[in-house]
């Protein structure tokens, strides 16, 4: 047996709103396997997508303040978030590539760039550090018949060698995960196409039509449930799914889970610590099916 | 009171559709417009400035199309991904610029991961909506660029994202009153849109940052 | 499959003329690739489609073949350089010959095979077995067989008597 | 009466399982003339083989027939085997009951009755066989190369490093042909010149190569390893023994301006010429049309000035018979004239690109030579209107090439790979230049060839456009291309300073004349067919000549001198025998019927018939008739089924042995 595993743990703007239960579901989680969770004092907003896409300087500078932030706290970095994870591990990517930019970031942050830190996204932590076979031994109540389709989205893995989580174009560390808590995964098409969150509030119609192929292919492959670690992820499959069902005329009823939620649940966390109750597709009446409750 | 804020709406969608349609026609006409090429049409420092800011090389592209063939949003683009590789191949920024495409662009990283030819397309479009930013309203799409505005001053303002001022301000900015107006009780009531939420405590800091930078390209230090 | 086949009544007798660097290769393929056709045929090998005198094909029909198939490489890839090509004009005067003498052409079959073509090889000879065996029995030349054992004069009431009792 | 021998192999179960072997090998027993049938698991191994020769001897057999499987698989076996039992290997013949019979049918019954017909026919036609005696043919150890190019030099080396005398023939007075006009090569860039003319001198100066340069052939006889070449070695009018390469006549010959076709027309020579320096044989040539002293008679500078007396205007073209073992054909490419629309041809020219009209489109051999160090420009790229360097130049691919329209429908193979060389050359040299490229496709598969293309787009800046150009016109001193981007969708346009197009390639005009002189076969461009596109690709199908390099199809220097090497390694492998020994199938004519109509001699492919005069003891010509060159003779038989009286007859397919065989049904 290793030793107590310690992270430092950088939420990310959804957790501390939109997707409160994913934070919750977390720390609830990580408590119950004992393992250490210190969330990075005063973090930043690394800017996500809307950074990046117009000014590229501004959102390697908060992703590197963050990383030193983090570097200040003991433990690997812990990220839920796919989006913050992508832009951290991006920015470790291209300032150990480009003296240049590293030098413009160390102007911008009057600090030196922590290249050499490790980001783990909280898949990574369970897949890997604590590893299956552990995670399956702390399992009291196994989610056997769940049919999970697992929704890995665009920022896990992509691109190549970046996040350097799986494989880029077939990874199964969600499957590995949820197989060690004894749920079924489905195999199906669309678990990897993007659900277009970079436009959930300029374009909505947009993401509507990217979501609703997403969802049908899930309900298609006879997915009881959508799993995903990304709370923009689950902000357009949950929160839009009942739009959705209204834009095409179809019914889903498919909840959206986070990671640590169907962990957690394996794990004999109750419905009110996994925060079951803020999720817009109500997931009782199929758990409760399953004899999961 | 309500007739007032009924008519501004009003007013501001009535804008909105004449500037979409002028601008749509000039880009129609920008679009099929015959190019003449020579040194002095194809900019190349443009080019370089885009190689610059994304660190890959737009003329390895050999347009084989794969970044078009996976893009989930080129059915909304007037210039596929391809194309605008192929644009900017010729120095032919303005076409792009005048389109939509590259706000258009969803950043999935999806082209860049399967490009056989380690283009980073996702870099190239980040650069091109920096360079159009840049350029001060060459590019028509305002929504998704209102949408990158607020919130980059959000972070700069509080640090951190706040979900439901960023909504409720892009609404009250894009005209868009009632959009989502279903959703939002909804939500508060399952906890999701918080009122208010924990201040970062080193606020100083964040402006700190955005100054540094804006002095850095004020004296030519960074692009 | 054999079953159904055994309940025909006739089973003609098909001569393939073919040569031996395209057809024959492309029927040995057809073997090695455990194909399976109507046993009907039998193969007569030659070095060139060049060589097949129109005299072997009448010669077959008064043998008792009700179908005939003449099979070589396929134009402009003839082993020997152009036999092929003489072999195309010369059978396509002689078809309209053997129209003229009155068999039905539709018993006499030619088609490019090539080394690659067991499956082609097998088709074209299923074809020709259904075919001719819908036509049913050639019986015209085994006649003219039968009078040239008579010096081909029978002239006389007597020998006509003779000729008719065989 | 024939006793012969009949062997049913059981190929392990691969036969028997369908076949029913003994009732094969009782029924046929039965036959009249067979006098012995067995059967045997396999037919093929020691075992096997020892039982067919043991039967031979104790049966004292006259002829055998193996039921087994395709001749084409072991025909030879069993020949070789009755031949070492005593019995001529033509005696032997094989009836195919696994591949024609067991393998395709599933039916017991049917398979077996099968078995016997095919059985019956072999035996039938196996009595009507011949002893035939193997036909051996001396050969010749000198070979013949036409054509002095890259190909033909490398194959002249090659075959006379093995010690076999080599006769090279080349058409121009020079050798070196094509590539030593070249600027640089790809995908190396280094300079043509500088690895051509150490080939050419080891060409002049190999002991067992004799060159005749300024030189055609004017008939070819005579088959494999014995072929009579009459060479035309035309007046050069300057005696190459006495000549010392001094060139004090070009310096003294009035005629200066005539146009260089090794420069593509822009440059100038004299009437008494070599075509470039590094010229071998160094010996001038008088240019007779347009030398004053034959024009008019007077001048005759040139031999006042020559010290050695070289200069002979008596000179007339000679004959030179040479006997040869094996030809090499390695005559090569022309370039594709852009407008010239020769009459007859059914290849056209292009209008709309002005190329000849507009004097700055040029092709892609002209823009070699202004790259060339030792071209008219000295290496600088300068218009040829104006002299000035061009800023912006246009290339456009696929002229003539793939352009069925304009009659020729294949890729030349190499134009891809020297556009993106001369981009790199152009940019090179024009550093504030820019090269624009219009194409429909970039083919450039082989080493190190995609990457040179990339890098002349990468490294070089050259830009690449998809998309062919409408029509070119001058305006002013610019010239406007009217092109298109298929990858945006809209129109293009440039106004370029020069134009570079990158012409097809096209075999040498007058190949099919050549081709008809040697019997070889050439197809609709006349590019000479090989013998078989996959397995025979440097040989011809009429025996002892083989092709070398562009005549062949279009080719890159390195793919032109691995196939020189090759048809070299072809006639090295001819010249490893004294005799050639060959199958016996071939046809013979029998005279007494011969009627002298010479049908067999207009279809024969190989030219193997020939014209044979039967005279009294007088010597009085009686008659003609059609003799039959075994050497020569492929064995297609299409003679025999032409000839109207049946006097030609090919061994091993008689007509005795294929009407036999009908019969027998």
């Amino acid at each position: 047996m290793k030793e107590k595993l310690n992270y430092s743990y950088y939420p990310g703007c959804s957790l501390h709103a939109s997707a409160g239960e994913y934070d919750l579901s977390t720390r609830e989680l990580f408590k119950k396997l004992k393992i250490g969770l210190t969330e990075v004092p005063d973090w930043f907003c690394c800017g996500a997508t809307p950074a990046h896409n117009v000014d590229e300087l501004l959102s390697l500078s908060l992703c590197a303040k963050n990383l030193e932030l983090a570097d200040k706290v003991e433990g690997d970095l812990a990220v839920a978030c796919a989006a913050c994870f992508s832009r951290l591990k991006t920015t470790q990517n291209v300032l150990s590539e480009s003296e240049v930019k590293r030098k413009q970031v160390e102007k911008a942050i009057d600090a030196p760039v922590i290249l050499d830190s490790h980001v783990k996204h909280l898949l990574e932590i369970l897949a890997r550090d604590l590893g299956p076979e552990r995670l399956a031994q702390s399992v009291n109540k196994p989610l056997s018949g769940l049919k999970v389709a697992c929704y890995y989205g665009c920022l896990l893995t992509r691109p190549t060698d970046v996040p350097n989580l799986d494989c880029v174009e077939a990874p199964t560390i969600m499957e590995d995960v949820l197989k060690a808590v004894g749920a079924e995964t489905v195999a199906w098409t669309h678990r990897m196409e993007c659900c277009g969150a970079n436009f959930t509030l300029s374009r909505p119609g947009v993401v509507i039509q990217l979501t609703n192929a997403i969802l049908d292919s899930a309900k298609a492959a006879g997915a009881d449930c959508v799993m995903v670690a990304c709370p923009l992820c689950h902000g357009n499959l949950d929160i839009r799914q009942k739009e959705i069902e209204g834009v095409y005329s179809v019914n889903y009823n498919l909840p959206v889970f986070y990671l640590t939620q169907l962990v957690g649940l394996a794990v004999g966390l109750g419905p009110d610590k996994l925060g079951l109750a803020a999720m817009m597709v109500n997931p009782l009446p199929l758990l409760k099916e399953k004899g999961l409750l | 009171m309500q007739s007032l804020s009924r008519h501004f709406t009003l007013m501001s969608t009535v804008q909105f559709l004449i500037g979409g349609i002028l601008l749509s026609i000039k880009g129609c006409f920008v679009k099929k417009k015959k190019m003449i090429i020579s040194q002095e049409t194809m900019d190349v420092d443009f080019v370089r400035k885009v190689e610059a800011l994304s660190g890959t090389s737009v003329r390895r592209c050999f347009q084989c199309g794969k970044c078009s063939a996976g893009c989930p949003m080129a059915t909304f683009m007037e210039h596929p991904p391809n194309r605008v590789v192929r644009l900017l191949q010729l120095g032919q920024w303005q076409r792009i610029l005048a389109g939509r495409s590259i706000w258009y662009c969803a950043s999935c990283e999806t082209c860049t991961t399967r490009c056989p030819n380690k283009v980073d397309l996702t870099s190239i479009m980040d650069a091109l909506r920096k360079l159009s930013w840049d350029a001060e309203g060459a590019s028509k799409e305002s929504y998704v660029q209102l949408a990158n505005k607020l919130f980059l001053q959000n972070i700069r303002t509080y640090g951190r994202q706040y979900e439901m001022r960023l909504a409720a301000v892009f609404n009250v900015k894009s005209g868009q009153f009632l959009k989502d107006l279903m959703l939002g009780p909804k939500l508060i009531s399952k906890g999701k849109l918080k009122m208010f939420q924990s201040k970062n405590k080193n606020l100083s800091e964040i402006e700190k940052i955005f100054t540094r930078i804006e002095e850095m390209r004020r004296k030519g230090e960074a692009l | 499959m054999h079953s159904e086949k055994q309940k025909h009544s006739f089973e003609p007798k098909i001569i393939a003329f073919v040569c031996t660097w395209c057809t024959y290769a492309g029927a040995d393929l057809a073997g090695t690739s455990r194909m399976q056709y109507p046993s009907n045929v039998r193969v007569l090998k030659f070095p060139c489609t060049g060589r097949i005198d129109p005299v072997f094909i009448l010669k077959a029909f008064q043998q008792g073949a009700d179908g005939v198939l003449v099979s070589g490489c396929h134009p402009g890839d003839c082993h020997y350089i152009a036999g092929n090509f003489h072999a195309r004009r010369r059978f396509a005067a002689f078809r309209k010959l053997l129209e003229f003498v009155g068999v039905d052409l539709n018993r006499l079959q030619f088609s490019w095979v090539s080394a690659a073509e067991g499956g082609k090889w097998v088709e074209v000879v299923t074809d020709l077995t259904e075919k001719v065996r819908a036509m049913g029995p050639m019986a015209e030349f085994k006649q003219l067989a039968l009078e040239e054992q008579w010096s081909g004069t029978i002239g006389t009431p007597e020998l006509k008597e003779a000729y008719n009792a065989i | 009466m024939s006793r012969i021998g009949v062997f049913v192999c059981h190929c392990g179960e691969n036969i028997s399982r369908t076949v029913d072997v003994e009732r094969v090998a009782a029924q046929v027993g039965k036959l009249p003339g067979v006098a012995f049938a067995t059967d045997y698991k396999y037919m093929c191994s020691d075992p096997g083989q020892n039982l067919l020769k043991k039967a031979i001897i104790e049966q004292k057999l006259s002829h055998v027939v193996v039921a087994a499987c395709s001749p084409r698989m072991h025909e030879r076996t069993f020949r070789k085997a009755v031949e070492s039992a005593g019995i001529n290997p033509f005696l032997c013949e094989m009836a195919n009951i696994r591949e024609h019979c067991s393998w395709v049918h599933e039916n017991r019954e049917e398979a077996t009755v099968k078995a016997i017909e095919i059985v019956g026919m072999m035996v039938e036609r196996v009595k009507k066989n011949r002893v035939l005696p193997t036909i051996t043919v001396p050969v010749t150890k000198r070979s013949l190369v036409i054509g002095g190019g890259i190909a033909g030099i490398q194959a002249a080396l090659d075959i006379a490093d093995c010690g076999h005398e080599v006769v090279l023939v080349e058409r121009e007075p020079s050798i070196g042909g094509h590539m030593a006009q070249l600027s640089e090569t790809f995908p190396t860039l280094d300079c043509s010149q500088c690895i051509m003319t150490p080939k050419m001198v080891d060409v002049a100066n190999h002991p067992k190569i004799k060159l005749y340069s300024y030189s055609e052939i004017e008939l070819v006889e005579g088959y494999i390893g014995n072929f009579q070449v009459t060479i035309r070695k035309k007046a050069r009018s300057v005696d190459e023994d006495k000549c010392t390469g001094c060139g004090l006549c070009m310096e003294k010959c009035p005629i200066k301006k005539i146009p260089s076709k090794f420069d593509c027309n822009l440059g100038m020579r004299t009437a008494i010429y070599v075509p470039f320096p590094q010229a071998v044989p160094n010996t001038p040539v008088i240019d007779r049309e347009n030398c004053t002293k034959f024009k008019t008679g007077k001048c005759g500078l040139c031999q006042k000035v020559c010290g050695p007396g070289a200069v002979d205007y008596e000179q007339e073209d000679r004959l030179i018979v040479e006997p040869v073992g094996a030809i090499v054909v390695a005559t090569g490419f022309d370039l594709y004239t852009i407008n010239e629309k020769p009459k007859g041809s059914m290849i056209k020219g292009y209008g709309e690109f002005g190329h000849g009209k507009i004097p700055d489109v040029i092709d892609g051999m002209t823009f070699e030579r202004l790259a060339s160090a030792s071209g008219p420009t000295g290496g600088k790229i300068l218009r040829p209107s104006d002299g000035k360097e061009p800023k912006q130049i246009v290339f456009i691919q696929c002229i003539g090439s793939r352009a069925r329209e304009k009659g020729i429908s294949y890729c030349s193979k190499v134009c891809c790979m020297y556009t993106a060389k001369h981009t790199m050359l152009y940019h090179h040299k024009v550093h504030d230049g820019q090269a624009y490229v219009f194409f429909m496709d970039a083919r450039t598969p082989g080493k190190s060839y995609d990457e040179f293309w990339r890098r002349s787009i990468e490294e070089e800046e050259a830009v690449y456009i998809r998309g062919m150009v409408s029509r070119l016109y001058q305006k002013g001193d610019k010239i406007v291309v009217m092109g298109s981007d298929i990858a945006v969708g809209v129109q293009v346009e440039i106004e370029a300073d020069m134009v570079v197009l990158a012409t097809a390639i096209q075999p040498q005009k007058g190949a099919d004349t050549l081709a008809q002189k040697l019997g070889i076969s050439y197809d609709k461009y006349n590019f000479y067919s090989e013998a078989h596109a996959k397995l025979r690709p440097v040989e011809c199908a009429t025996a002892g000549i083989y092709l070398a390099g562009a005549c062949q199809g279009p080719k890159d220097i390195p793919d032109t001198v691995s196939q020189a090497s090759a048809a070299a390694a072809k006639v090295m492998t001819l010249f490893a025998k004294d005799q050639l020994e060959r199958e016996p199938i071939v046809a013979r004519v029998r005279e007494a019927g011969c009627v002298g109509c010479f049908y067999c001699k207009k279809v024969c492919p190989y030219g193997a018939v020939e014209e044979k005069e039967i005279r009294d003891r007088q010597g009085n010509l009686i008659r003609v008739v059609a003799y039959v060159n075994p050497g020569v003779c492929g064995g297609c038989g299409t003679c025999q089924a032409t000839c109207p009286s049946k006097s030609v007859e090919l061994d091993g397919y008689t007509d005795e042995q294929i009407v036999a065989m009908i019969e027998a049904l």
